[in-house]
């Protein structure tokens, strides 16, 4: 390795010494302020160090990772989501354990998965990448040392995802036996011109244990018992980091492989975008608890996401891009809010719907916050949210896609019947003796910072938009020249 | 070396199910380590000599250890062994092995269609392994050590209270 | 020794299936977390076969990392099941389902 | 200079949002500071944007402020456009909109939510600015709906009374018809031109389009819709009346001077559409020519004073209508200005006298205010005379002559708009003066309150001196002038060519337009003033008194409305009620629910049945992708 590698990957290598710092710290002296704070420097750092890195890519740093300006922005995007989170956890870990500083140094190793799951370019990076993420999990969610929920969402957590990645890796072991290589830019070369059915069975089950992750149906029945078990910030970081780096990755293998000329594949996953798109808004529909509500919906997110994903082409790239960007500081915001009006008892885990009844009556600029998040959600027009889905639209369109948009159209108008229940909820005239909450300062910082993204960038996307753009560089230009 | 791979093979087979029927954990456990060891002859004969040993030692020896270190902790007695029993009635079997049935014909069809390929067997000594293992893998190592170390780190904060004893909450009045 | 490719992925493709129907079937969370860990043995197995056709050493360095990742995840997976067994009280995975709907 | 433009609609707006976010934090003073203040500063900036225009020689100036999204085909800018005609507009929205803000510091200085009001009134403004200016429909349809909003929550501004509620109500939902219809308009139109930037789309359509063709008659037709909700114009006009509910000076800027009339600038604005459609061009001609018929005959049996006023604004945006379909529409956008001087002139001199009043609004109960209310009396009286259309000294006379004989000369006019032109200036100057005997002549009947104060003053008589001298501007070659006005606007709004041989009989046309409005007021006179004897008596006859009410019931188009859509909707709601129709929608909704619960019962939370999930996906996936 270079020089020059050791600076491109000069970000991951600042969370990944952060988290050694962390654990060195708490070996020295248990602080919560400390581990934080040395969290968010570091994770500061570790943006800082993008721009350091910027004019070295792009560059292969050993066979397994190429670093590149797709992949250093989705490293910023994963780090800032992380840096939301940790504003968000500092308040509701102060009040609810003992013991939070290991909480920082698994997240900062789950975030050193997630970097370098986007900058994989290999078998072996990409399943360790996505396992270091898992391990972090696990614990993660597990952390509350008290309740019932916490522990059963992580066993159910680890038994899925243990048997997705035994999947994954058979998939994996598949693929390798009929090209012999693990890395993503030769297996464009030696893929077989005719499709393989022992390549295809490999390719479905890499997408199997990819699609538990990314929890789309018939996948998915694991997200709402999660989502809800784990302590709030951490269903936050599931439902963004975790989601946003694997999904940024699949993009990547498929369009590097030219795995999306397997057209059996590629129609399958386009039944399973319509069957999340479907699913996931049937199943918020009518469900009382806020975080399950979010969970659902973050599924058929996944679907208007696979949408995008399916157009393969120059356009998906931008399309799915914006829409993580908005897709992760929304469910930052949405799972922010959730954190800050979680309660502190045995039942820390539900959050129903009462909880909201009349909230904009008492903190008028929480509600107001959160009624941008879900607008955002239901994707209408001036939030973010919109061009997303416009985004995605477009992109269908140009692959003439209309069964797709169609389910889109349906799914997104079900799913505005839920968005719209819990801000009619929330402006309700209060009854009885209502409880206000004061939002610490840290997380109240990243929701201001998240409504104005959304609202402020609704109105003036432009800067995002050529944000997106610029991280599509030449290098990914080479992906879309047809392969095999 | 053919006949020891078939042999192998059937005694894999043959403790995995053995393992994964076993109403006792200890007896499943043991003939977990059976089928682990097979297994581990499975690669020896593949040409992976350095995989063979390390299946013995980790797989068989420390990840073992591990479950059965927990299960002695646990002090599951002749109560759960009853439970296993009431829980494992025949019928428990006949979806998730019909589902597994199917699946595994679906895969054994597209491996027999398409890997009829006849190669020679070289043998990938530890030297080679370890040569690539630390040259361009050399970035795996770090982050599997990560991955290690995350695992400790959550199997430590999650242990703690467990070896500390305290209150069961599951014995608290609901 | 000639091989062929098909019979190593058959056995590994076997062991992966018995693994699966213990997932299914068991309700002991300690004999769940061994069935994983036989789906993901089966796994590194077929690693290992891919490996021998290609004659590369780089099947067994994926086996080596899911040696590693095995280890991680049932150090994880058992200090849960102690959780498990100090919180609920019980080892039967179904008894897991205060989370629902 | 020019770049002044972006400021223009900027400055209201960061008005409201301080007056917003504030949330009544602010002191009255500071919140007159800043509610009157932005929109002062808007005009400053109007006037320098105005005259970097000139500067430019006038040319049309395009200011993009920045590209909304650029996805494939779609690329909405948010872009301004300056011509002569958005510049009219802007004038007349900063100039008549800047005064009325300062008459309203005073005359709503004890009401509770000051702030408030200021909040919307610059909101208002903003959006209004946005809909002149914008470049595209797309932006336009943002301020349209803007304007809208603004208006709902004006007209319901006082919601303590559940009445205001209910008008706010209506004007949204009447002028919500419209916007349906404007918002299909829109899409026609992209989908058929590829654009929504009004010059490439008017080029568009003139370069594919035959004219009388299918596709720009129902486009045109369907932004008529728009036009004719927000500018209420039969059929949809009757929730202006109802709008008199919010507090006057909202009457005075958004319901007479210049939201009202936004459908008329719609029109003139897409002039180049509307030319490639002949028949909606009659169409609105003779909706025009109804309108102000109609209206005006409702002006004169009305009570409340600011009904009158109501029905006068959509009696005179008939007129405007009238010349857009006939073609003149330069004289519809001059009327449009001198409409907004002289009606806001008196709206605002009618607030001085229902506020001196104790908040009465009834004529009848008024009278002899002349000696009281001097100041007061005279201005309402030039406002009156101006909308009446006195000879030579107002410039509504030089307005409403120009559209008069438009409608007359214009190929596409003809005597019978002529004449109905005709009759409706006559019934103006009666209606006009009858409102002026029964509030200001005769015996005085109350003792009056507070008198206006100088911030409501000086609004008032810059108003009145602009009722005169806006004339000036545009005094045709008949009477020696040189039709400026006219020949500023001609390079967007091409002159309407003249049916041969009309010129010789000009003079006598204007001969028989002095007449009609002289002939009104001096009937006003005769009959309200000196023999009211004979009103009682006509009234007192059965079909009189009939007649009266039907009239004051604005020819009860609301009965007719409930009556024959409402209630027969209602009742076909009601006979359905288990018919087909809702066994659809119950039949989506229950699938929805059932679907749910499908879905939610296999949330078993066992985790051993999400594995089996799993491991079932995976078969039907090999089956579908694999062994297919």
């Amino acid at each position: 390795m270079s020089p020059a590698d050791f600076t491109a990957l000069s970000p991951i290598l600042c969370v990944a010494g952060t988290a050694v710092g962390v654990m060195l710290s708490i070996a020295v002296r248990r602080h919560h302020g400390v581990a934080c704070g040395l969290t968010v420097l570091g994770l500061l750092a570790a943006l800082a160090a993008l721009r350091w890195a910027l004019p070295e890519v792009p560059v292969q740093v050993t066979p397994l990772f190429t670093v590149d300006r797709y992949a250093l922005f989705y490293i910023g995007l994963i780090l800032a989501t992380t840096l939301g989170v940790v504003l968000f956890s500092h308040g509701y870990l102060a009040q609810r354990t003992d013991r939070p500083e290991e909480y920082y140094l698994l997240l900062l190793l789950a975030t050193v998965g997630a970097c370098a799951l986007v900058a994989a370019s290999q078998f072996a990076s990409f399943f360790l990448g996505l396992e270091l993420l898992s391990m972090a999990l696990f614990a993660l969610i597990a952390y509350p040392e008290s309740g019932r929920v916490p522990v059963e969402a992580a066993l159910k957590y680890l038994i899925l995802a243990g048997a997705a990645s035994a999947f994954l890796l058979f998939g994996m072991a598949l693929i390798y036996a009929q090209l012999g290589t693990l890395a993503f830019a030769a297996m464009r070369a030696v893929a077989p011109s005719a499709g393989s059915p022992l390549m295809d069975l490999g390719l479905s089950m890499v997408l199997i244990g990819v699609g538990f992750k990314l929890a789309i149906v018939p996948f998915h029945m694991w997200t709402p018992d999660v989502y809800q078990g784990a302590p709030a910030p951490v269903t936050a970081y599931v439902a963004t980091v975790s989601k946003g780096a694997l999904f940024a990755l699949l993009l990547r293998y498929f369009l590097q492989t030219a795995a999306g000329s397997a057209i059996p594949v590629v129609t399958g996953l386009g039944w399973i975008a319509v069957a999340s798109m479907l699913a996931g808004n049937w199943l918020a529909l009518l469900q009382p608890d806020v975080k399950r509500v979010l969970a659902y919906s973050s599924i058929a997110h996944l679907g208007y996401l696979l949408v995008a994903f399916l157009a393969l082409g120059a356009l998906a790239i931008e399309a799915v891009t914006f829409y993580l960007v908005f897709y992760l500081a929304t469910m930052l915001a949405a799972f922010g809010i959730v954190t800050v009006l979680s309660g502190t008892g045995a039942d820390a885990g539900k959050q129903g719907l009462e909880a909201y009844h009349g909230l904009f009556w008492r903190q008028p600029w929480l509600a107001a916050s959160f009624t941008v998040v879900l607008l955002a959600l239901a994707g209408i027009p001036l939030t973010l949210g919109f061009l997303a889905k416009f985004y995605v639209i477009v992109a269908a369109a140009d692959r003439a896609s209309w069964g797709l948009i169609g389910a889109l159209v349906v799914g997104s108008a079900i799913g505005l019947y839920y968005y719209l229940r819990i801000v009619v909820v929330m402006y309700r005239e209060p009854v009885g003796a209502q409880t206000v909450v004061v939002p610490p300062w840290p997380a109240r910082l990243a929701l201001i910072a998240l409504t104005v993204f959304l609202v402020g960038f609704g109105i003036y996307p432009r800067p995002v938009i050529g944000l997106v753009q610029a991280a599509i560089g030449p290098e990914q230009a080479v992906w879309l020249v047809p392969g095999r | 070396m053919v006949v020891i791979f078939y042999l192998s093979s059937a005694v894999a087979v043959a403790a995995t199910i053995l393992a994964v029927t076993r109403v006792g954990v200890v007896h499943a456990l043991l003939y977990l380590i059976a089928s682990l060891l097979a297994v581990a002859i499975l690669f020896f004969t593949l040409g992976a000599p350095f995989a063979a040993a390390l299946e013995v030692i980790i797989y068989a020896g420390a990840i073992m250890v591990l479950f059965v270190f927990v299960v002695m902790m646990l002090n599951l007695g002749e109560r759960a062994l009853a439970q296993e029993k009431a829980w494992l009635r025949p019928r428990v079997w006949i979806g998730p092995g019909l589902l597994a049935l199917v699946l595994l014909g679906e895969s054994l069809y597209v491996i027999g269609q398409g890997a009829h390929t006849p190669y020679r067997v070289a043998v990938t000594g530890p030297e080679a392994v370890g040569a690539t293992l630390y040259g361009p893998y050399a970035l795996a190592v770090e982050l599997a050590s990560l991955v290690l170390l995350a695992g400790l780190v959550g199997a430590f904060h999650l242990g703690r209270h467990a070896l500390h004893g305290g209150p069961r909450d599951g014995e608290r009045p609901q | 020794m000639a091989s062929v490719l098909s019979e190593g992925l058959a056995v590994s493709a076997l062991l992966f299936a018995i693994g699966l129907v213990g997932l299914l079937a068991r309700r002991n969370v300690i004999m769940v977390l061994v069935a994983i860990e036989i789906m993901l043995n089966a796994a590194g197995l077929a690693f290992i076969v891919a490996g021998a056709r290609w004659g590369q050493a780089d099947g067994q360095i994926m086996f080596i990392l899911i040696l590693a990742l095995a280890a991680a995840e049932v150090s994880v997976g058992l200090a849960l099941v102690l959780q498990m067994d100090r919180r609920h009280a019980t080892l039967d995975v179904d008894a897991l389902s205060d989370l629902k709907g | 200079m020019r770049d002044a433009l972006v400021l223009v609609p900027a400055l209201p707006l960061a008005g409201f949002l301080i007056l917003f976010l504030s949330m009544g934090a602010l002191k009255r003073g500071a919140v007159a500071w800043i509610g009157v203040g932005s929109v002062g500063l808007a005009l400053v900036a109007a006037v320098v944007a105005a005259t970097g225009f000139w500067r430019h020689g006038a040319a049309p100036y395009t200011q993009t402020l920045y590209t909304w999204l650029s996805v494939a085909a779609f690329v909405p800018r948010v872009r301004f456009y300056l011509d002569g005609l958005s510049l009219v507009a802007m004038g007349v929205v900063t100039g008549v909109g800047f005064l009325i803000h300062l008459y309203s510091a005073e005359f709503m200085i004890d009401d509770e939510g000051y702030s408030r009001f200021f909040a919307y009134m610059n909101l208002f403004v903003a959006a209004m600015l946005i809909l002149v200016l914008a470049d595209n429909l797309l932006l336009l349809l943002l301020g349209w709906e803007g304007v809208g909003l603004a208006s709902y929550l004006l007209i319901g501004f006082w919601y303590g009374e559940s009445l205001n509620g209910l008008a706010a109500r209506k004007a949204f939902i009447m002028t919500r018809l419209g916007d349906v219809a404007f918002v299909i308009g829109l899409l026609v139109l992209f989908n058929r031109l590829g654009t929504l930037n009004i010059q490439d789309l008017v080029r568009n359509a003139q370069a594919v389009w035959v004219p009388g063709s299918f596709w720009p008659t129902l486009a045109g037709a369907l932004l008529l819709g728009g036009a004719l909700g927000k500018s209420a114009q039969l059929p949809l006009q009757t929730w202006l009346p109802d709008a008199m509910a919010g507090p006057t000076p909202v009457s005075a800027l958004i319901h007479a001077a210049t939201m009202v009339t936004a459908g008329v600038y719609l029109v003139a604005r897409l002039h180049g559409l509307y030319a490639l459609a002949p028949a909606i061009e009659r169409l609105i001609a003779v909706i025009g020519a109804v309108t102000l018929l109609l209206s005006a005959f409702a002006a004169l049996v009305q009570s409340d004073i600011k009904r009158v006023l109501a029905y006068s604004t959509m009696s005179q945006i008939g007129y405007m209508f009238l010349a857009n379909g006939v073609g003149a529409w330069s004289a519809a956008i001059f009327h449009f200005m001198i409409h907004a001087f002289f009606k806001a002139l008196l709206f605002l001199a009618a607030g001085a006298v229902i506020q001196a009043l104790h908040d009465e609004h009834d004529i009848g109960r008024m009278g002899g205010l002349r000696r009281q209310m001097p100041f007061t009396f005279w201005s309402f009286l030039i406002g009156g005379a101006a909308l009446s259309a006195f000879p030579f000294i107002t410039a509504g006379f030089y307005s409403k002559d120009l559209i008069l004989w438009d409608a007359f000369a214009s190929p596409l006019g003809g005597p019978a708009f002529w004449a109905a032109g005709l009759l409706g200036a006559f019934l103006t100057g009666l209606y006009t003066f009858r409102l002026i005997i029964r509030v200001f002549l005769g015996p005085a009947k109350s003792k009056i309150g507070r008198r206006p104060g100088w911030l409501m003053a000086v609004p008032i008589g810059v108003l009145a001196l602009l009722s005169v001298v806006g004339g000036l501007l545009n005094i045709p070659s008949l009477f020696g002038g040189g039709a400026q006005f006219t020949h500023f606007l001609a390079q967007v709004l091409p002159a309407q060519a003249l049916r041969p041989g009309v010129r010789a009989i000009e003079p006598d046309l204007e001969t028989a337009a002095i007449g009609a409005s002289l002939g009104g007021i001096f009937l006003a006179f005769l009959l309200f003033l000196h023999a009211p004897q004979w009103v009682e008596k006509v009234k007192s006859t059965v079909a009189g008194a009939a007649l009266a009410r039907w009239w004051g019931a604005g020819w009860g188009f609301d009965r007719l409305y409930e009556g024959v859509v409402a209630r027969a909707y209602a009742g076909w709601a009601r006979a359905n009620r288990d018919d087909f129709v809702d066994a659809g929608v119950d039949g989506v909704v229950e699938g929805n629910r059932l679907l749910h619960q499908l879905l939610r019962w296999t949330q078993t939370g066992h985790v051993r049945w999400y594995a089996m999930a799993i491991a079932l996906g995976a078969m039907g996936w090999f089956w579908l992708a694999v062994l297919s």
